[in-house]
């Protein structure tokens, strides 16, 4: 009777926090977006589990000798698990459609306005009382405009590992809600005309180009901002394995297993952070609000910028295409392709807004290194 | 010596039961537990066909935007009045 | 010349001890038992060449800076190679028999018996002048009887480290021997007719149901023995990857180079720990009797409880499934199926002994929980 | 601290401003360079097809020896010559 | 403004040194041989994207807290990452040639005289001022000879940590120049009637040989010289993992995934060791024209020995195979084939080049042991 | 120094001699132990072929139980009489 009692007090309901039991709601609302609703299922389902495990009383998941406090020290302290997977993005990202219309590189310059005017937001917000965000804080909710979940994991756990959670949740949660944040916008911005252009088909890119284009990235980013060189020196190294042919073996593994198994324990990692005292927060609200400004923003300014451009090409710009440069690779190109449908039932602009697409993972990337050098 | 090993006896013993015991306990309220999921079940009807959800991955998150954010916020507030 | 004195020196010849040369040949033997016998070879083959390899002097494979001391403080110290063999297991398992047929969760409930009582067994062989088991000692061994590597390995790293290699190697060979161990008892349980009887077929599970099936596994667990939470979180995490269908490429992954990778890892570092100090001993002795008796006794209590289910159900339930609830998966429940053949040509019990086999293998995970309560 | 906040957010201002010059600097840089890569590739001309390549892996690595070995030769000379 | 002035203040431009920029072209001559001359990519292009990496000013990819650091703390400095490749190699290794025809060992064997000559040849261009090699140094260089990646990257990372780089990329760009490299050597010691000799087809090998063969070399290496069994033991673990046939799962992963992954960050973490302080000294220059001179005498002794063993023997045996004995496996064996066909288009080498080929892994293994024996 | 390296340069002439005799020595040996191999595998006479194997894992594990740990109990009572 005695050892059922002992049983009893290491059962959890003796020790369960209200906060815990919060907290597991939210790793079950997580686990249901992924499994019922399919957003983003590949991290937020990890990341949703591992918000579980770690809240759960007496177990110790992310106390010293823990198996989620191992994994987050590894992966995430040191930054390897952020860089592997960009790697493996790398090699999973095709630039053809970028290198053959290089001008879509402004699309995915413009979006990051969202990003830099979240900052500008969350320093604002500091004005409603129970908010205090310094510039650090500021940049890494920020770059949730980036809509690019690594990067902000990135440097989130530079800037501010206490937010890291939140932002990751908000990233992967905003960049599941692309399809319903994003139309809207797109089409207050433009007119029914506009989005029924259609564009002139991309040349093709020689398997040449595709080579040395990550090496060009890569120099320009070792000379002008070093301090992005994680971010896009692991980014070009997973596309140069891709592109050069002769590493074929690698580049599978890199795309596949590496990123799965990466995948598996990097959710978790940020799943453990997801804990009461650091979620259940005003910050957590702000994070949550600012997330959305910051795409909407990013979106908006990606397709003034399109409009802009369309204004001085002599090639028909369809300025649906500007709201791919906020990354959020593939959805928001497919979202493009989408809206531009509705409009034109022969407008296909999955090729044309893949440019800014990727070109938006390279912004956010070098936004990335931008606030790391100015902030870091 | 011989004392001890009485007494690791009756500790191993008393083991024996209380674990016995809660392995049933815990294994019976699973039992239990798969019966609700499939009343659940039932009453939830006829699932979406494996088929459909392959089809059409991520294909149209509608409209929870505002259910999942604001589910959030409301654990958020919630906690917080309560822990003021 | 005198460079070949020091390579001489160098040699392994002038320092072999007489207990290295035989811990040689019990890695040897489990590399037979293996690869002629097919005894588990997965774990078996690295587990006897990591002993090979632990034992060699000079060579240094176990001490600080060698390759085994590395994998071993990594792996088993920490309690992550156990937890990933087991959410690979959660991925490879389905849980559908079980879901069709519930009331097996009480056969895979009564073969734990065989873990408690030889608890009670390795306590009373203290009698026996030379043993000395404490209470954790008898519970790490009592593990074997719970017929599941991973969960023994996690037990025996957390109780009793020094006893690892020898409670692994029963638990690895035990599970092997099955079809040696379980087909007497289960004849002598039971009556000709009772093994012929056919069981009805079991229902359709729906998809949904085996997705909410993991979480209330694991829920429950959290409520009531998060002790095993390690455990039983990691094998749900698997099961849910698989069953949610949203993940595939991460539950490909778990099932397949994740855990082949952490099984090599695992069985060296297993093996490392089978020097001559802390294997040849009585107390191996006594684990690998414990470890037998603990399968028999675990296989006649599943049997009988499945008796005495038997009178009181309406549906007929042949006896012999009872075996199956001892877990080692899927061996045990092959061997009720090849058991009921014999005596009934037309009785493919295959599917009916999956549900209490896979009931075994979270009766042995609760039994470990609650033996890390009890006694950790 | 509401002057903090004013200073803070001056500075946020700044990094507005920086950032997205920098960002629009830094990418227009790199479609200058896809630009020259795409003249570099043109006067290269046709490259050996993927066919052949693959159809010849580590087929004729030939001269390139010499050329290899003397200049990481050069370079270290080089740079031994310059850091005496 | 000011904001400006720190960006371009964290710029690489304002610091650059020279050394960096030429350790920088260095990595884009690795990559240039990798991507464009096919030499040995799988290791030439990590080892070139590293090389570009370390050597970015205010990046920190090699100091504490870098992402380089991590991976060559973890995988070089404990030496695990080479013996997971070595073993991966063994998993990849067919024996059968050489178990048909054990005399090749004798051409393994004499072609690691390229090894020992070596090391007097380093410690004779002490005799140059400038040169101050120890015999640690000179080993590890030595082992250049070897032909064989993971074995010099592993005996460089016990004895001349310094040097690891260097030696390293001599060693695969001389594996990759094996064709440019060996041809003249072969034919200015064999007349145009030995290359044109034909020999016996090789006896079929059982299974049962195969699976006892690694076991055997393993025993071997134990009893005589336990400072090779880190190398030799995790080879022939991998081996005896392919030939068992009972563990098919593992050996796949360790010939594919696992072998990948370890392949991205060892070259990686080789190409760390390429910083301007380390790889632009008059050393380098040593190690490159030594490791030339390595493999011109391993492959001589080999020729000269199979010369010798053609006079002894009842079969007849083309001295062009010896040499392959000093491995660089498949690369080595190709070459002595396309050579004997040039002399006789009827004569087909390959698979009699297979067993010195291998045999010379087997000997620079042995060879690393007795340098860590005697000098380590 | 010249006198150092005269010194350096012996010991590698004798590493030279040393290393290849044992590396002849041990390839030589293992020579022998395929002829043994060999040898062995003629007397145990033709294995059971692969297919079959294949065809069935795992299949009969028979008797070999009680070897199995009584060869084990055999060694660590072997051990333990002589390490008393
Ligand atoms: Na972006
Ligand atoms: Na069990
Ligand atoms: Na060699």
């Amino acid at each position: 009777m005695e050892k059922l009692a002992i049983l009893w007090d290491s059962t959890a309901l003796a020790h369960f926090e209200t906060g815990q039991i919060v907290m597991m709601l939210v790793g079950f609302l997580l686990l249901y977006l992924a499994i019922v609703r399919k957003f983003e299922p590949l991290l937020l389902l990890p990341i949703g589990f591992g918000a579980l495990l770690t809240n759960i009383p007496l177990a110790g998941f992310s106390e010293a000798g823990g198996l989620l406090y191992y994994v987050y020290k590894v992966g995430i302290d040191t930054g390897v698990f952020p860089l592997l997977i960009f790697m493996g993005v790398g090699a999973l990202t095709d630039f053809g459609a970028l290198i053959a219309n290089p001008r879509m590189l402004l699309l995915g310059a413009a979006a990051q306005f969202g990003i830099f005017a979240t900052l500008f937001g969350a320093i604002a917000l500091n004005y409603i009382p129970g908010f205090e965000f310094t510039l650090k804080d500021a940049s890494a909710i920020a770059i949730i405009g980036g809509a690019d979940g690594p990067t902000a994991i990135f440097l989130a756990s530079k800037l501010a590992p206490e937010l890291l959670g939140a932002i990751a949740v908000a990233a992967y949660s905003y960049m599941a809600l692309v399809p319903i944040i994003q139309p809207p916008i797109m089409k207050a911005l433009t007119t029914q005309q506009e989005r029924e252009i259609e564009m002139l088909q991309l040349r093709e890119v020689s398997r040449r180009e595709k080579i040395i284009f990550p090496l060009a990235v890569l120099l320009l980013t070792i000379l002008f901002l070093p301090t992005a060189t994680p971010l896009v020196g692991m980014f070009c190294l997973g596309n140069l394995m891709r592109e050069s042919g002769v590493v074929d073996r690698l580049s599978n593994t890199a795309q596949n297993e590496l990123i799965n198994i990466v995948t598996i324990f990097l959710g978790l990692a940020v799943g453990s952070k997801l804990s009461a005292d650091k979620f259940l927060t005003l910050e957590t609200l702000g994070i949550l609000g600012l997330g959305a400004v910051a795409f909407a923003i990013g979106t908006a300014a990606g397709v003034l910028m399109a409009k802009l451009m369309a204004r001085f090409s002599s090639n028909p710009i369809n300025p649906l295409i500007g709201a791919a440069g906020v990354s959020a690779v593939p959805m928001a190109a497919r979202v493009v392709n989408k809206v531009g449908l509705q409009a034109n039932p022969h407008n296909f602009l999955l090729m044309h807004a893949m440019g800014p697409n990727v070109a938006g993972v390279l912004g956010s990337a070098v936004a990335a290194g931008i606030l790391l050098a100015l902030v870091g | 010596m011989q004392q001890d090993i009485g007494q690791l006896l009756i500790e191993a013993a008393t083991l024996l039961v209380a674990g016995m015991t809660f392995v049933f306990l815990f294994l019976t309220l699973l039992i239990g537990a798969i019966h609700v999921i499939a009343w659940i079940n039932q009453r939830l009807g006829a699932e979406p066909t494996i088929e459909h959800a392959v089809a059409a991955p991520a294909a149209n998150p509608t409209e929870p935007s505002q259910g999942v954010i604001s589910a959030i916020s409301a654990a958020v507030h919630q906690y917080r009045k309560q822990h003021r």
